[in-house]
């Protein structure tokens, strides 16, 4: 039952990572290519999560804790950058 | 039983997941596109991570509070991106449908220190 | 499995190679931090695929992937990023040196 | 013992005249002699033994994996050969002293003399074919600093360079050989070698061998063709030419022929060879002699000649041949010296060497005279003086050989006499156009005697020349005897020393020889006309020249023709080059696919696969707009962590995850710096010639990849698995691996880190002083700042746990420390960086050289545990809140690696944050 449904779930997060990628390939907006590097991110935990439950394994945990941490502080880079050139000012 | 729960779970935050990522590829404009992913995929993942969670339990290693982690961090940042993401389109005059209003929206952050 | 991964080491390497033949700084510099992508994963995957064995030693585990091939790239991967550093920063003196960014320094 | 201190003392001695030269020239002289006059004091002292027919013997091994130890070995013959070395080169400090004019600097000279004389002796005595040849090349080295001693002259410089290159390319064939001999025999060690001769003769590799080590002889010893660097050495120092280049470094090619006289001579190749070149160059040089109007000039040919000949004379392959040639080399270095000596000084006085200007000096400086008259007559072979017993037993030997070339029988001796009257002519028109004739008025000096001490090495070297010549079996024989043994190694061949061997051919020879030069030197005007017309001057130096500027443009063709300055091309020939290579292996070698490995692939797998392609499609289609190349490039981070975490790496995910995001932070603040559109600009052409390497070298490497991965294979880290948790204390390998099997290279890699840091805060220092910008409230939204303020504590908190936990669970030092400097990072995007460095106070420096100082220091402390380097010990704890972790000795380390990580990484970005735009930019429009 537990591995059906991940098959299913696993199926729906890489078409929203699809999805996502479309988003940032077409464009138009910068913003918008931001937005979906930052979703992607997101799905990408999601993924690791599931296939970290299906291996019922707990190593690849901090890899999405990671994910989570990294996806944001890069969407803040890239925001920044959108706002004002300088990231550090 | 916990199995039960947490493929419930799975499924439930794979269909938000999925919801979220729809919206950002199907939305009209840019800060329609915001929503999706900033709502529909947070709350995705909330069950997931709760999915995760549960699975963790049921797999013996009892409960262990590391997995809320994740879920806090996304609570703190899904908003502030989207915000900051937001701010800069406001700024950069992206495209809407509806007129942005009127530049007021300064006001919130120019008292601090 | 192992077909994926090879064709995506060579797509990596290849889109890494065009950007490295660019004529200004970014792309080449861009070239450069995929083909480093491309190298660490052909060397991760010379130590070959193997699902869900992580070198990291538990009870009643007996089968583990090549660690070595990992520890060798977890440090390739952090001296990547420090070369890929330094040649950012000599393309932006480059840049306000000679008000151009191509890597012929020329104009 | 003693042997190695001779060998070594004039190296140990270098310094002492570049110090002593400020206390005057005399002490400066003294001092530098002190070595040479112990080290000859030694020899001396070691010589009874050497006669008494020992060898004495040193050695210690160097590196013994290429067979080179530091061996050194005092027979007869080398003993023979130090002394002349450390006798001659104390006459030549005393003569140099004196040489030397106040302006040159004397103790830049007396150090590179030492240098060589060290060089020399290490020739003549090592044991060891190899540290032979290492002293071989050391003299061809001091050569060309005492050639060049007077940097000012162009023709110094020249000749300096002429010399070196010949003689080192000799050098190099020499090597070669000599390598070559070693593995005939199986051991470099010289006594063995000469021990094997009927082995290396009998070996298939006997002739290259030979040929070679003779290329290096014949260059070191100026023979024809590799002659004509000798002449143009003359522009050394006259002290320089005396020693070097006639009593000494010339004789390292003979002294070679000798050397190995039992090991390689005996062949009809050895016979041909040898004497056919020594041949060549007895008459070429002597020939030349007689027309050369520089007194040095005249001298360096006649030494050409008088090389030739000895060569010639080893050349016959006979032992007897092999007396008369070491006998030669004697007195060939005693009468040369001191007429080279006589040169200077009639240079020195007269300010000129050139023989038209000088003439009747006999009035002048009489004892001069007769000081260079003997030594003269010595070299023309007048009875009574040394030149001439070793001329007869030249021309005995030749007349012996000479049935060996049946009908052409006749030809040896002819040619041996026409070279023994060559020389004779020339001996007499170096003394009589100098020092008789009526004397010149036009000189540049007013010529008069040289000082007393200047003379004193010129006779004594002209009394030897006299002792010699008048009681050869008493004053020679027995050094002569004992020489042999050491050459031939066994009982030596009658030979008789005597002044008088009746009226036989080759007392006719000499008197045909001596006969015939005066008279040539009576006639000199018509010959000289001849000359003139018969010979063309196409000199030996025009050919050099002109190869070396033929090789000079050729090699800038070549290099021209693949790099004109531009990094693609360069770049395109190296991959093409590259995939030529690949490609030829492909063909060469087959393409096997090995079905080992075949895991099967989640369709999960596909879709993770699809993404990346289409997005490195993308990349390289949008790549112009670089902000969304900089995105896709992120994108491909993301996808290969995801492929680390599937293909079980999860230390890897982590590493690349982070590099990622710090790399994606770093490569804004460079964009910002930089233009935001790649223009178009290459041609069409270009890119596809771009696209079809792109594709060519992205296919090989798929292809490779899938090769790799489908051969089955053995890894060796099934060792490291084993012994993580017992020998390492730590279950997550890679980490054990990082800081505790392999915690040195770890080591290297964190100091590069730091170096890199260090570079780029160099590189970055002038501008780096940011202008204080306004802080301008609408760059740190409030949700921002509270959002990362929260944030800061967790990521440190994330930071800390992935550092301890790292040794068992992924996780470790190098993470930690990217994990901490993105919280850092996050700070400064948040508040600005001027906010944040009111904060984080101090440089990032300290932290950089405390991270490499801990990690270098639980190395050393393994040390004073007796256990080699970074040896880790370990034990448990249990901490308050993160429960029970392991504190081993590696995690010090570790702690290193993570204050190292955050130090350098947080230095370069913050340095370039700093970095004032070009004209910030405000808003900008992308087009996409």
């Amino acid at each position: 039952m537990l591995t059906a449904a991940l098959n299913i779930a696993i199926a729906a997060v890489l078409l929203a990572m699809l999805l996502s990628l479309w988003r940032l390939l077409r464009g138009p907006a910068p913003e918008d290519r931001v937005l979906a590097l930052d979703t992607l991110y997101i799905n990408t935990i999601a993924l690791v999560l599931m296939l970290s439950i299906r291996f019922d394994s707990r190593l690849y945990f901090e890899a999405a804790l990671l994910i989570a941490m990294t996806g944001f502080v890069g969407t803040i880079a890239l925001a920044k950058y959108l706002l004002r050139g300088n990231l550090m000012d | 039983m916990l199995e039960a729960l947490a493929s419930v779970l799975i499924l439930f935050g794979a269909f938000f997941v999925l919801v979220g990522s729809l919206g950002l590829a199907r939305l009209p404009d840019f800060f329609t596109r915001l929503h999706g992913p900033t709502k529909a995929t947070t709350l995705g993942l909330a069950a997931v991570c709760a999915a995760f969670i549960a699975f963790a339990a049921g797999s013996g290693n009892g409960l262990s509070v590391r997995e809320l982690l994740i879920l806090v961090f996304l609570f703190i940042t899904a908003p502030v991106s989207a915000f900051v993401l937001g701010r800069a389109a406001l700024r950069r005059g992206t495209p809407s449908m509806t007129p942005p209003p009127a530049p007021l929206e300064d006001a919130d952050d120019d008292r601090h220190r | 499995m192992e077909f994926l991964i090879a064709t995506g080491i060579g797509a990596m390497t290849a889109a890494g190679i065009y950007l490295m033949l660019r004529r200004r700084t970014f792309p080449v510099i861009l070239g450069l931090s995929l083909l480093s992508y491309a190298v660490n994963l052909f060397l991760v995957s010379s130590g070959r695929i193997a699902i869900n064995q992580p070198p990291v030693i538990q009870a009643g585990v007996s089968e583990y992937t090549d660690p070595l091939p990992q520890a060798l790239v977890l440090t390739a991967i952090v001296i990547g990023f420090a070369m890929t550093a330094f040649v950012l920063v000599l393309a932006v003196k480059a840049r306000t040196e000679t008000g151009s960014d191509d890597v012929d320094g020329g104009a | 013992m003693s042997l190695l201190l001779i060998a070594l003392l004039p190296f140990l001695c270098i310094p002492l005249p570049l110090l002593a030269v400020h206390y005057g020239r005399t002490a400066c002289a003294w001092v530098t002699a002190l070595g040479p006059a112990i080290a000859l004091a030694l020899l001396l002292g070691s010589a009874p033994t050497v006669f008494g027919g020992e060898t004495v013997t040193v050695a210690w091994s160097w590196l013994p994996v290429l067979g080179l130890e530091l061996a050194f070995v005092l027979d007869g013959y080398s003993l023979l050969f130090a002394a002349l070395i450390l006798g001659i080169g104390l006459l030549i400090i005393l003569y140099a002293r004196y040489y030397l004019s106040e302006s040159d600097p004397m103790g830049r000279f007396y150090a590179m003399l030492l240098a060589f004389m060290g060089a020399m002796l290490g020739i003549v005595l090592s044991n060891n074919l190899i540290l032979m040849v290492i002293f071989w090349e050391l003299t061809s080295i001091s050569s060309f600093l005492l050639i060049g001693y007077w940097r000012h002259l162009a023709e110094a410089r020249q000749g300096a360079r002429m010399a070196l290159t010949i003689t080192g390319a000799g050098g190099l064939c020499l090597l070669a050989g000599v390598l070559l001999l070693g593995e005939i025999v199986g051991s470099y060690e010289l006594t063995t070698v000469l021990d094997s001769g009927e082995l290396i003769r009998a070996h298939p590799l006997y002739e290259l061998t030979l040929v070679l080590i003779l290329l290096g002889a014949f260059t070191k010893s100026a023979q024809v063709p590799f002659h004509f660097w000798l002449p143009h050495a003359m522009a050394a120092p006259t002290p320089v030419s005396a020693y070097l280049h006639s009593a000494t470094m010339v004789k390292a090619g003979v002294f070679l022929l000798a050397r190995l006289f039992p090991a390689l001579a005996g062949s009809d190749l050895w016979f041909f060879l040898v004497s056919g070149v020594g041949l060549a160059t007895l008459v070429f040089g002597a020939y030349g002699a007689l027309f050369k109007d520089d007194l040095k000039g005249l001298l360096a040919y006649s030494t050409i000649s008088h090389l030739g000949l000895i060569t010639l004379l080893f050349g016959l392959g006979t032992p007897a041949g092999a007396v008369a040639g070491v006998f030669h080399i004697i007195n060939h270095a005693t009468f040369k010296a001191s007429l080279f000596m006589s040169a200077g000084i009639i240079d020195h006085e007269a300010g000129t060497r050139d023989i038209r200007r000088l003439g009747g000096l006999r009035h002048k400086m009489p004892h001069t005279m007769w000081l260079a008259t003997i030594a003269a007559a010595s070299m023309a072979g007048v009875p009574l003086l040394n030149g001439f017993i070793s001329k007869e037993m030249f021309f005995a030997e030749v007349v012996v050989e000479s049935e060996r070339l049946g009908a052409a029988g006749w030809l040896l001796p002819a040619v041996a006499t026409l070279g023994g009257l060559l020389s004779a002519a020339y001996s007499i028109r170096f003394v009589h156009d100098v020092f008789f004739g009526d004397s010149r008025e036009s000189l540049p000096k007013e010529p008069h005697e040289p000082p007393r001490y200047m003379r004193v090495p010129v006779e004594v070297l002209i009394g030897i020349c006299v002792a010699v010549g008048v009681a050869p079996a008493l004053v020679i024989g027995p050094v002569l005897d004992v020489a042999m043994a050491g050459v031939l190694r066994g009982e030596v061949p009658y030979y008789s020393l005597a002044l008088w061997h009746g009226f036989k051919l080759p007392l006719f020879m000499s008197v045909i020889a001596l006969g015939g030069g005066l008279l040539l030197y009576l006639w000199r005007d018509r010959a000289e006309a001849l000359h003139e017309r018969v010979f063309p001057a196409i000199t030996g130096k025009g050919t050099f020249e002109a190869v070396l500027a033929g090789a000079v443009a050729l090699s800038r063709g070549i290099t021209r023709a693949f790099d004109n300055g531009s990094v693609q091309r360069n770049l395109a020939w190296l991959l093409t080059a590259a995939i030529v290579l690949g490609g030829y292996g492909l063909w060469t070698g087959g393409y096997s696919v090995g079905d080992a490995h075949q895991t099967p692939a989640p369709w999960a797998a596909f879709g993770i696969w699809a993404m990346l392609l289409a997005a490195m499609t993308a990349l390289v289609v949008l790549h112009r707009n670089r902000l969304i190349a900089l995105i896709l490039v992120g994108v491909a981070g993301l996808l290969s962590a995801v492929t680390f975490i599937y293909i079980s790496a999860p230390d890897l995910a982590l590493t690349q995850l982070s590099v990622e995001v710090v790399s994606v932070i770093l490569l804004l603040m460079a964009l910002r710096l930089l233009p935001e559109h790649t223009p178009r600009e290459s041609s069409a052409g270009r890119r596809l010639r771009d696209g079809a390497l792109a594709v060519l070298g992205g296919g090989g490497v798929a292809a490779a990849a899938y090769a790799v991965m489908t051969q089955p294979f053995t890894t060796i880290s099934d060792y490291h698995l084993v012994n993580s948790v017992p020998g390492g204390g730590g279950s997550n390998v890679v980490n054990v691996i990082l800081v505790d099997f392999r915690g040195f290279d770890t080591f290297g890699e964190i100091t590069v880190l730091g170096i890199a840091a260090a570079c780029v805060f160099a590189l970055l220092a002038q501008g780096a002083s940011a202008t204080e910008s306004a802080h301008r409230e609408s760059n740190h939204p409030l949700m921002l700042l509270v959002g990362s303020r929260v944030m800061l504590p967790m990521m440190v908190a994330v930071a800390l746990y992935i550092f301890l936990r790292g040794h068992n669970l992924p996780g470790g030092g190098f993470i930690a420390g990217l994990v901490a400097t993105v919280a850092l990072v996050t700070q400064y995007m948040a508040s600005g960086i001027h906010w944040s460095e009111r904060r984080f106070t101090g440089s990032y420096f300290p932290v950089i050289g405390w991270g490499l100082l801990i990690a270098g220091a639980t190395g050393v402390v393994s040390w004073l545990f007796g256990a080699p380097f970074l040896t880790s010990a370990y034990t448990y704890v249990d901490w308050p809140v993160l429960g029970h972790f392991e504190i081993a000795s590696a995690m010090a380390f570790d702690l290193g690696v993570f204050l190292t990580v955050v130090g350098a990484v947080v230095l370069m970005l913050a340095n370039l944050g700093k970095q004032p735009a070009h004209g910030d930019k405000e808003e900008s429009s992308w087009s996409s």
